[in-house]
């Protein structure tokens, strides 16, 4: 129990260690993982935990958008997965040690960089007093709609030319996202495309009139070789009738 | 644990750059071409990390982006699922045309 | 295994390139109706071919009926197309009869056409409810046996059996009609007539039904009579055929003086013959034909059975109406160790699943020398490789359920 | 709630009400997930009986069977846990517990009244949506995992579906987004309170449509038929369950059960006003009416001895209404899918994305223009033709309820037409005020 109220005293904290945590140690998943299926579920779960801390920094609504598009992406990656590991072996795609070797040396000192970096300004590492801080509804959704349309709401008070209404939004980059992710959908569709056309997408036509014409090839066929099929089409109601007759 | 009460944007900046690194080495060493791009979508993540670490007002209470720090990882996460439908169509014809996802076999542009 | 060709129009090239699978649907799938296995070759979701494989269910029937009398192997008939068992007993029947040249009694006739249109109609009706197991429907299923059970029970009366009643046997049957059973018979009718155009706002009618069935597995009239199709799945692409018109004398007989439709679209115009049978004075109105549907795909082949139901309805009014008004024997059996004459006989009638025939040596014993039967559903079943080439993997129960095949019969 | 722990306990915003509230929001969603399920399948049972003409289960627990569940879950854990040999052992053993986690967070944002919830959440809508999107991963684990081809056609389904109804299913959650301006869905529940004529559902024709729409998607979300491409039992054997048995393929269902609930709650707060009723109850019976009791009886309550002592009772009885409510037409819309599904066969893959891709996207998108074009062209609403204000409801539900964490959004959009400006809309004033594209947008109102 005294652990416990700890842990909720300092819930920030926890909720951090955890998250982080989560986040790291499944991008060591996705990293020693050899099984392409795996290593998205672990992104998944990697990307899952960076939406949490996302969260607790008091982005919620990126910490959604993160959870929405990043993940869901990363759907796409693993059900290529599947359809690329079902049927053949592509696990055994061993990478060389020395490799490893080079990755883990140029990584590790790279990651000392960036520590160093990271914990060196002394404004960054200025410990906050979170124990108060809970999950605010920030309302930052609005805000943000509206600066992508190019208005800000949160910088009104301050007083500099660069930051007056109308100047200081993000329109132009939307606009230029917008056309870019149009640009990428096309080119993707056609990059992806089908190569040969056959006939049968040539013809524009569904299956269903496939068959059609193939029966209707039959029976022409039919009408030249000789069964014996009595149509009459008619009811045969009269069947008593031609019997008499 | 040193973390109690400590929480900064150092932290979230650590945890970024793990992310990243994890990313870049995962990018290295990966053979299979979905792998790289995974190595891609953790780099990104990590570099997303900072935008709202160094955005964030319950971390920085004065001096945070503020909503720039967001806005930018908005826009990281649109650009990031635009770079996955494009790498995925060029794994896609790397596919049809090799039958295989080894980019070490991807030599062709060799000189 | 035929395999598709290139330049075949079905073949189309898709964007990943993939891999075929071998799939095995069966023996025991929820949608193979009994044992039947089909090996798949696909491409994802596409099949490529499909191969049937049989005899799961082979239980040596012909060559014990060549162990058995005549009457005894009856029995043996029920359990061949367990669903529509009224009609093997009386294929066999007629065939003995025609070996022995046998003559039945007014009376007893108009007992058979009872008898087995009945057995058609319950037949029909889990062909209907199973097709819509198929196509994913859960309910049509129970409503189609709810109304069979009404069969059951008339057939219970009758014979004392549910399921394999030996009912119908050499000679005519084993008992009359017990009394009042007309009665509840045309009471059944009555109330079944009102079911009918439920069933086919169920199903029919439904749209997503269509959908899943019109232009599916379309079968041209050729290609149905060179696969040796019969019955409603003939009918179904526009051949018209039925062995009650079109049989033989001693099996058309039995319907002389009927009048009912054979339920088979003109291929020219496309139309079914009109409705011309009024049900409680207002005509019972066929449901319109799709505009997706072609003539032979699986919509049209349900649609067969559906209206030869009505057909059925009609046949058996007409013959209660004949039964009550003729008096006498209605067909006592041979003795169970009837001898049987030196020679061969041959028939087949019209089953509702096609035609059955029955084949039958004799070599002056009481037990025949030579049994063998020609399944309906087994000639049936053989357009399964051709109609699934090129298709959907959810096409497949739906091109496999509307042939409606029993497997009891097929491997017998 | 944790402040009503802290209440009865005597303590001052202890870590012990927080935890204890905490674990009561836990377990109060755990028994909608766990009880629910149990409910909703015995439901669907008596109700498909019913469809069939036949009575369902008889004899467990009496005349209606209410036990049949339960024993059948007693079944589901005596049962043998098979891993198949060519299983991913791993992923086919967690992947129905990813399922049933994703299907059970997403209750944490979804308010079932006013202040009851779980995590108020300010993109709640966004956040129920993504959540509950990760069920998707389940599936394909589990088809992937189960080494067995018939679930690995599950699975490849389930993935063509989710791309193809996710995107009409999103623009269709827009549209009351738009027409509310907030992302907060107890916001967007409040401002549909009062008679039934506020719902947003009859706002315009438009929302009428994306209504439809919207649980048609939600529908094709939660794999019921006729979308249930991923287990089509009559083609895939089972689909992605194929190979699952025992407490695991149990976890599926709950998790598929719980969903179902979640959109048709999700459905009736965005259209159909959520916890307030078709008429106005809390307001009609005074003893209820905002604020609680009327002074005099207030202050007698306020001051008596006892648990509640210092509680608004009137706030107390119409969250209980409200929850009550919300979880009526829940059942509701649960039981609409388990009509649909009962009576219609089942469509074919490419049938699921044509209708969802070439019809329910344009048709989304023209829901959501109409409705754009209503509210910006102030063209009537249900409830302006009947003459029930809509907000009037809203200004008395917002006056003092926030007393439970349930803050309300301080900004309005500038775009939604507020008829009072007080002081909970300063931020959007000074907005307005202050810019000029802001009062161009509101259509020269200024």
């Amino acid at each position: 129990m005294n652990l416990l109220a700890v842990a909720w005293e300092y819930w920030h904290q926890s909720f951090f260690i955890l998250f982080a945590a989560c986040a790291i140690g499944f991008g060591f998943g996705v990293l020693l993982s050899k099984n392409v299926v795996r290593m998205a579920f672990y992104l998944v779960l990697s990307l899952g935990s960076t939406a949490g801390l996302f969260f607790l920094a008091g982005a919620e609504f990126v910490g959604a958008m993160q959870l929405m598009i990043y993940v869901g992406g990363t759907l796409v990656l693993l059900i290529f997965g599947v359809m690329l590991t079902a049927q053949k072996d592509f696990i055994n795609m061993d990478t060389h040690t020395q490799d490893w070797i080079l990755a883990t040396i140029v990584g590790g000192s790279l990651l000392m960089v960036l520590l160093f970096a990271a914990f060196g300004a002394e404004d960054w590492s200025k410990p906050q007093d979170l124990t108060d801080a809970k999950i605010e509804s920030t309302k930052e959704a609005t805000p943000l709609g509206l600066a992508l349309t190019g208005i800000r709401v949160d910088t009104l008070g301050d007083s500099g030319d660069a930051v007056k209404q109308g100047k200081s939004g993000y329109l132009m980059p939307f606009i230029i996202v917008s056309v870019h992710l149009l640009v990428v959908l096309i080119g993707a569709a056609y990059m992806a495309r089908t190569k040969k056309l056959s006939r049968a997408t040539d013809d524009k036509s569904s299956r269903a009139k496939l068959m059609l014409f193939k029966m209707e090839q039959e029976t022409e066929q039919l009408e030249e070789e000789t069964y014996v099929v009595t149509h009459r089409g008619q009811s045969a109601l009269n069947r008593t009738d031609s019997q008499d007759e | 644990m040193i973390l109690i009460g400590t929480v900064s944007v150092s932290w979230y900046l650590a945890v970024g750059a793990s992310l990243f690194v994890l990313g870049a080495v995962c990018m290295a060493t990966k053979r299979n071409l979905l792998g790289v791009l995974m190595g891609v979508e953790l780099v990104l993540n990590g570099a997303n990390m900072n935008f709202i670490a160094f955005g964030s007002k319950v971390l920085r209470p004065e001096g945070s982006l503020g909503l720039d720090g967001q806005l930018i990882a908005l826009f990281v996460i649109v650009l990031a699922a635009a770079e996955a439908a494009v790498a995925l169509a060029i794994a896609l014809n790397f596919y049809n045309n090799h039958n295989t996802v080894d980019v070490d076999r991807a030599n062709e542009l060799n000189g | 295994m035929a395999t598709l060709k290139i330049d075949d129009p079905r073949v189309i090239e898709f964007d990943v390139r993939t891999d075929e699978m071998l799939i095995n649907m069966g023996p025991q799938h929820p949608s193979t109706h009994g044992v039947l296995r089909l090996v798949l070759r696909s491409d994802g979701e596409v099949v490529s071919d499909v191969e049937p494989h049989l005899g799961y269910l082979h239980r040596c029937a012909e060559k014990i009926g060549e162990n058995l009398t005549a009457r005894q192997w009856i029995p043996y008939t029920d359990r061949m197309d367990y669903l529509a068992a009224m009609n093997m007993n009386l294929g066999w029947s007629l065939v003995i009869e025609k070996m022995l040249e046998y003559d039945l009694p007014e009376r007893g006739r108009h007992l058979r056409v009872i008898i087995s249109e009945m057995g058609r109609i319950a037949s029909h009706l889990v062909a209907m409810g199973t097709y819509g197991l198929d196509l994913g429907s859960f309910t049509p299923f129970l409503y189609g046996f709810r109304e069979r059970e009404k069969i059951l029970n008339l057939f219970e009366e009758a014979c004392g059996a549910r399921l394999t009643y030996s009912y119908l046997t050499p000679g005519g049957a084993t008992a009359d009609l017990p009394s009042g059973w007309t009665d509840s018979c045309r009471q059944f009718l009555a109330e079944f007539k009102e079911v009918i155009p439920e069933l086919h706002t169920l199903l029919t009618t439904n749209s997503i039904f269509v959908s899943r069935t019109a232009g599916i597995g379309v079968m041209s009239a050729k290609m149905a009579i060179d696969y040796g199709c019969t019955g409603p799945v003939l009918r179904g692409s526009g051949v018209y055929h039925d062995l009650r018109f079109h049989g033989e004398e001693r099996y058309t007989e039995m319907y002389d003086g009927y009048i009912f439709d054979v339920i088979c679209a003109d291929p020219e115009t496309g139309k079914y013959p009109e409705s011309n049978y009024e049900f409680h004075g207002d005509s019972l109105d066929y449901p319109e034909i799709p505009r997706q549907a072609i003539l032979g795909d699986c919509w049209h082949r349900f649609y067969v059975r559906m209206l030869e139901v009505v057909q059925s309805v009609r046949l058996v009014e007409q013959a209660i109406e004949k039964y009550e008004a003729t008096s006498g024997d209605w067909g006592k059996p041979i003795r169970l160790i009837q001898k049987l004459p030196v020679k061969e006989a041959y028939m087949e009638t019209e089953a509702p699943r096609g035609q059955m025939g029955f084949y039958v040596v004799g070599d002056g014993d009481s037990i025949p020398w030579r049994v063998r039967a020609r399944s309906s559903s087994f000639c049936n079943l053989s357009v399964t490789a051709p109609l699934c080439q090129g298709i959907l993997l959810a096409d497949i129960p739906a091109i496999v359920g509307s042939l409606d095949v029993v497997m009891g019969e097929i491997d017998r | 709630m944790a402040d009503f722990v802290d209440h009865i306990l005597g303590l001052n915003d202890s870590w012990f009400g927080h935890i204890v509230a905490a674990l009561v929001a836990a377990v109060l969603i755990l028994h909608v997930v766990a009880v629910g399920a149990l409910l909703f399948i015995w439901m669907e049972r008596k109700i498909s009986g019913r469809i069939q003409d036949r009575l369902g289960p008889t004899r467990v627990g009496g005349k209606y069977g209410w036990l049949q569940t339960l024993a059948d879950g007693l079944k589901l854990i005596a049962k043998e846990d098979v891993t198949p040999d060519l299983a991913d052992k791993f992923l086919f053993k967690i992947a129905p517990y990813v399922g049933l986690a994703a299907s059970y967070a997403a209750f944490i944002a979804l308010p079932f009244a006013d202040g009851v919830v779980g995590q108020h959440v300010n993109t709640a809508v966004f956040f129920v949506l993504a959540v509950l999107g990760l069920e998707v991963f389940s599936v394909i684990l589990a088809g992937y995992a189960s080494g067995s081809k018939w679930s690995l056609f599950g699975a490849m389904r389930e993935a063509a579906q989710v791309v193809s109804y996710e995107v009409p299913l999103g623009m269709c959650v827009v549209v009351p987004v738009m027409i509310c301006g907030t992302m907060n869905l107890t916001t967007i529940a409040n401002m549909q309170s009062g008679f039934f004529t506020n719902w947003l559902v009859f706002n315009d024709p438009f929302t009428f449509m994306t209504a439809i729409i919207y649980f048609t998607c939600a529908t094709a979300g939660v794999n019921r038929a006729p979308f249930d491409l991923a287990e089509a039992e009559s083609e895939l054997v089972a689909g992605f369950h194929t190979e699952y048995s025992g407490l695991r393929w149990s976890l599926f269902f709950m998790a598929e059960y719980s969903s179902m609930f979640i959109v048709s709650a999700l459905a009736s707060i965005l259209f159909f006003g959520g916890p307030h009723g078709p008429i106005p109850i809390t307001e009609i019976v005074p003893f209820l009416s905002s604020g609680g009791l009327g002074d005099p009886a207030k202050q007698a309550f306020t001051e008596s001895e006892g648990l509640l002592a210092g509680w608004d009772l009137g706030l107390i009885i119409s969250r209980i209404i409200g929850v009550t409510n919300l979880l009526l037409k829940g059942l509701v819309g649960v039981t609409i899918m388990m009509w649909i599904r009962w009576s219609f066969p089942r469509l074919r893959i490419d049938q699921v994305m044509t209708m969802c891709l070439k019809y329910c996207v344009p048709l989304a998108a023209i829901g959501f223009l109409g409705a754009t074009a209503w509210q910006a062209l102030d063209l009537p609403t249900a409830s302006s033709v009947i003459g029930t204000p809509r907000y009037k409801h809203h200004e008395l539900w917002t006056a003092d309820h926030n007393k439970d964490g349930s803050k309300e959004e301080t900004i309005s959009t500038p775009v939604l037409e507020t008829p009072h400006e007080d002081d909970t809309h300063a931020e959007a004033k000074t907005v307005t005020e202050n810019t000029v594209p802001v009062s161009v947008l509101r259509g020269g109102n200024q």
